[in-house]
């Protein structure tokens, strides 16, 4: 996912773009917190239990739920399993190579994860069949289908698109004390709406939803996720610069702000919330 | 065992014996790639895309006299019934090669020395006959992105199901037929690229099966011209073919 | 698997060779749809409930049948387990490298395997003990000794001939529902012997059971497994070339005349059908 | 679920909310290593070792303007209470990531060009907060190493517990707590160079919690350069801060 | 762990060694038989049954036992589980990398379990709760901190006095049938103390305990494992060289002698053998 | 515990304690390879072909004073009574290290810098003593394949059972058996190249052991040389030794 490209290009590019953001613009004519148009298209793939296809400019990628019983872990008999995998195709840039998750992939898959669990979206408590011993596993994998930059929103739009629309069937538990599926359908258990924004560090300006570009020249990456209420619920700071201590407490700020018109364009595109 | 064709001799999905599946070919889906294209067909939505020519790592896999062409097959974990495994399977591993063989007849690799093309496929869903579908779209996908090409490719599957020899086999005739023969073919060529199959066909059922699967061929083909034309002429009327 | 050659030597080679069977010979001084000596032994391995070392000409291949108790595939409850692997040993020649399986070798591994149970050779529905709980499992492993080209029918004959006379031991249910092995032996329920015949597209002519030489120039290669009624049960185009429309239904027509040789030959070895 | 937090605001293993566990670091543990440095922070004991400035392999991916930095972190199978396997697991890639990125900004990489700089982490036992302890070690490690450095990177764990936000979770605090919030600063320079959040925090508990972190770095960078000192200097009594 | 050094070099070190070896004298000033400094601690890892710290001159190693309840062998259905890893850590040595253990590690980890398991050290019948169905398996993992030679016997060393000085947890059988861990503790059941005693071997000399330097211009490795009753219970040879008749002999006599050494500072250490 | 030598001082399968089990050596059984060999010893049915010298892939592994020395010994899936994976086991991983070092001490590697020579062992069957059976055909093809070479090795198993020493274990006598010690040598030089040991010896059983194994391999050393007189010089009568 690391670009080839020439020093001194880099330099150029990069001054370039730290003199027009201290104008408070864009190469792409956006303002620093302004996101990319948001696209949002759920029930693409109707093998799965739930999916959504995000596109946030040019970056697009697709979620799928399945849904599978299976044991719980033996530390949590008590709750269902969520389990969040990401891959960058080879189909999505020139810079992936076929193969197992890199450490970009697994980071954006944990972060991602840790959004959705942290805020405590899906009551997993209600996911138990037989208590310690059958429990829903909600799989959900995310695929990297075309890479214009901040990754880790758009994989997570996808992913809470695709649990809020996601159609998962009803079980039973036989005389027998064996599960059985039934032939009816429920929604998943959603307590609230997660929301990621992630932010570039460029020089010593803060934007929202970089470009790959902007990637290409950012000091450093801060990506916070919002519940409903406006709390924080996770964060990770990536890349190899810093950020000074104003301006973790400013990405809380605009995370917090951004936050809820992304919430928006969410709940009308799943109709969630509307009885 | 359920009756897959009924006493009207329709299929499960109301077609008749020699009737495709709705299909749809669109091309240029990706920004990045340098060919792209996308096919639905039944309920297979699979995405092609081209990266190259471009330089061969590591080098001294490159060829002095031609282009490397690679080619991955791959089904997303969401694509099937039950979830399948990221990594890539035996099956997969098969497909990719099977494919990159179908593909490679039509590619003048001559032109392109020492570099590398790069074919990615990826299953969003699949259904029966995906292989056949990924190669259409992939060949599609090469044209779009210039590559030199003798003739497109054009995969079809045909069947033998209930007794019957029947024209693309969707999901459950596939699982539950007695028969599936892909092929792929270069259309203005008279050349097969693609040969598979898995059942057993009298040698008259072979012959049978493989015109009806011809016939298959040239309609699909229809439709990649279209969905090119769409893209590179802002039409997607037909054009008669020369 | 891939030679390393000029390629002046190999435009020359295949020049020859194309002048070669033009005139109906071949460089070994084969017709066009002669195989090479084919030699047979069987119960090579003693510890293999059946075994089989088939030599093509030059090339030698040797597969052994392990047969276990395990639990059927979920989607299959009423059938025993068949699973065939194929290594390409780095004995067999100086291209081939220790490690996993490559492309190569899981494709003929899959095109045998394809064999055998497009053809339905093996009645897996009898060899379930319990029903959808405990079946058997017949492994078969075919490893390729020395390479001189046709590793598919040399592989595939050595599969067949080690199904054919393997001595499989015969299984009880107890009173508490367990399985429990007999000290007596039984062969496998065979219906039908299915015959590989593989010929190379060079130029414009089709050969039968092609040399490493004339694979390596080859166009096209196509494998067509015949069962004993003279129909097609499996079929597998390789290589980068194509097959005119006219080929196939040629190769279609060779591969039935040739698979009734072979098919005595195996017959004979192996001592099939004789009461 | 146990009381984390007793009437006496006094935690499980008897800590005020604000007071950090006992710690220990001790620089230069490793004869072959070009710098180590070994950190007890609770029940954690981990090893850092540093090796290069070196050649880097594969050639290509050198760099020509600075030194690579490369970063694993890693468990001992025996270093938790069910033993881990010894093959990394996906937690153990990211920390490794988040760590050479908590690392890299206090490095001056472009003073070796064309090198490779590697931190290895061995976590011999775990307790809450090793990815911190881990940092800590690590760069005065690098330090010890001589590799230049804008300042020392120190690492500190704060997370809310029993509704109360505290300092340095332990074991129990980090796995019955609400919220774990690990970051690392060049305390020098007023910079953050690890954040990672997990749990719900209002904003204001987000502001108090980040304030004691920085307290708990304060303190643990005053060990960190003792260590340093001791080593050097042969004492292990503070020298005031310059 | 093979180190890159100029031929020329790597000559003269060997022929001065030599030199030395052949007036009775080491580099570092030894006797051919003498070990260095060997400093044990154990317990060192609380959250581990057993563990310890050893070194002998700069090597450092630290083994780790961690027992956990799971299924015996099908072939020995009355015997607890002995699991030996080791893993020689990218931090221990410039030659070192990261990744799964080598041969030299696999070797290394395979001699340690061989002596430990040879000597019938741990009664394993002593670790079965239901038979045939649930036993304790004892895992020893063993990690190469930093790296001066002798390895065999430093990482031998730790995991026996990891294993002498365990504390494992009883259990108990419920009425249910089902294991039941109880918060009371005892010692592994102990037959014997075996000790792993290396010698290599450069020009025609044999010493003990190799340091890394050594160990670059050995001709050949000889590693034999004593029990307490004095008597042989495992060996290996290793390296690109041979030994004569006579040395192995003599390298026999030697083990026992120091086996006895090092036996007595393991058996104070660790306590073991007193009330 | 059955027993495994009768009153009559006879052993499972009928031998005495220092007879070795029926043995067939045979050269050049490869055409592809530049040397080969097959064994059968006992129920061992193992090939060990040489590819080399040649060149080394990849090339900063190649030593510029010798030739590499590789060595595989792998087990195929259908040699032992139950089905083995034909992924490389550690048994497998350490017995091809231990072998090629019993290997190395025999061949002149100075004759052949900048090369590899690579030897694979297939053990078809396994029984008691299949690493020595390796070696012993390995040494064999490196003389088929005309590597220079100071003596032929010869591999041979000793061991204890019901108490006694025993020459060759079988498989039975190798599981349930209390000693197994497999050595190897190069018989005309007095060298041990191959030594391991695994179970309780007294010092003089040792001596014993190791006094019978070379009794054991001074007869195999001359079955070596009458498989290689026999290819060469088409006969398979005994040639004195010089």
């Amino acid at each position: 996912m690391m670009a080839k490209k020439s020093m001194v290009v880099e330099r150029l590019r990069k001054a370039q773009m730290i003199e027009c953001l201290s104008k408070g613009k864009r190469l792409d004519g956006r303002g620093l917190l302004d996101y990319r148009p948001i696209v949002i298209n759920t029930e693409v793939i109707e093998k799965a239990e739930g999916s959504a296809k995000v596109s946030i400019g040019n970056t697009q990628v697709i979620a799928g739920v399945k849904v599978e019983v299976d044991e719980p872990f033996p530390d949590t008999p008590n709750e269902g399993l969520l389990i969040v995998n990401a891959e960058v195709l080879p189909l999505a840039s020139p810079y992936t190579e076929p193969g197992p998750p890199d450490e970009d992939a697994i980071e954006l898959a944990r972060v991602v994860d840790r959004g959705i669990r942290a805020s405590e979206m899906i009551d997993l408590s209600k996911l138990v069949l037989i208590e310690g011993e059958k429990v829903l596993a909600v799989y959900v994998d995310v695929n990297m289908l075309d890479l214009d930059g901040n990754l880790f929103d758009a994989a997570s739009y996808a992913v809470v698109s695709a649990l809020l629309t996601a159609r998962i069937p009803k079980f039973t538990i036989s005389d027998k004390g064996k599960v059985v599926k039934l032939n009816e359908f429920t929604k998943l258990p959603i307590k609230t709406i997660p929301i990621s924004v992630t932010m570039a560090k460029i020089g010593d300006t803060l934007i929202v939803d970089p470009t790959y570009e902007e990637e290409l020249v950012m000091d450093a990456r801060v990506t916070l996720v919002i519940d409903s209420d406006g709390n924080l619920c996770a964060g990770q700071k990536g890349c190899s610069g810093a950020l000074s201590f104003e301006q973790i407490k400013l990405a809380c700020e605009n995370a917090i702000v951004k936050s809820k018109e992304v919430r928006e364009i969410i709940k009308r595109v799943t109709g969630y919330g509307e009885a | 065992m359920r009756k897959l064709i009924d006493e009207n001799g329709l299929r499960v999905d109301g077609r008749r014996v020699d009737e495709l599946r709705p299909i749809k070919i669109e091309v240029g889906v990706l920004k990045n790639a340098n060919g792209s294209a996308s096919i639905e067909l039944g309920k297979n939505k699979i995405i092609a895309a081209v990266y190259g020519p471009k330089e061969v790592h590591p080098k001294h896999m490159a060829r002095p006299d031609r282009s490397l062409l690679r080619c991955r097959y791959h089904m997303s974990p969401f694509s099937t019934e039950t979830r399948k495994s990221p990594a890539p399977s035996r099956r997969e591993v098969e497909i990719s090669k099977v494919i990159r063989e179908a593909l490679e007849p039509a590619l003048i690799l001559e032109d392109y020395p020492r570099t590398a093309i790069d074919v990615y496929i990826e299953v969003l869903q699949a259904d029966g006959g995906s292989r056949v579908a990924s190669i259409t779209a992939a060949s599609t996908a090469l044209a779009d992105a210039g590559i030199n090409m003798r003739d497109l490719v054009t995969g079809c599957a045909v069947g033998k199901v209930d007794g019957q020899i029947v024209l693309d086999l969707n999901d459950i005739e596939d699982k539950e037929g007695e028969v599936d023969m892909p092929i792929a073919i270069m259309l203005n060529l008279n050349q097969i690229t693609l040969f598979q199959l898995e059942g057993i066909l009298t040698p008259e059922e072979f012959k049978k099966a493989f015109e009806m699967a011809l016939e298959g061929c040239k309609k699909i083909y229809q439709i990649q011209r279209e969905a090119l034309i769409k893209k590179y002429f802002g039409s997607s009327e037909p054009i008669p073919v020369e």
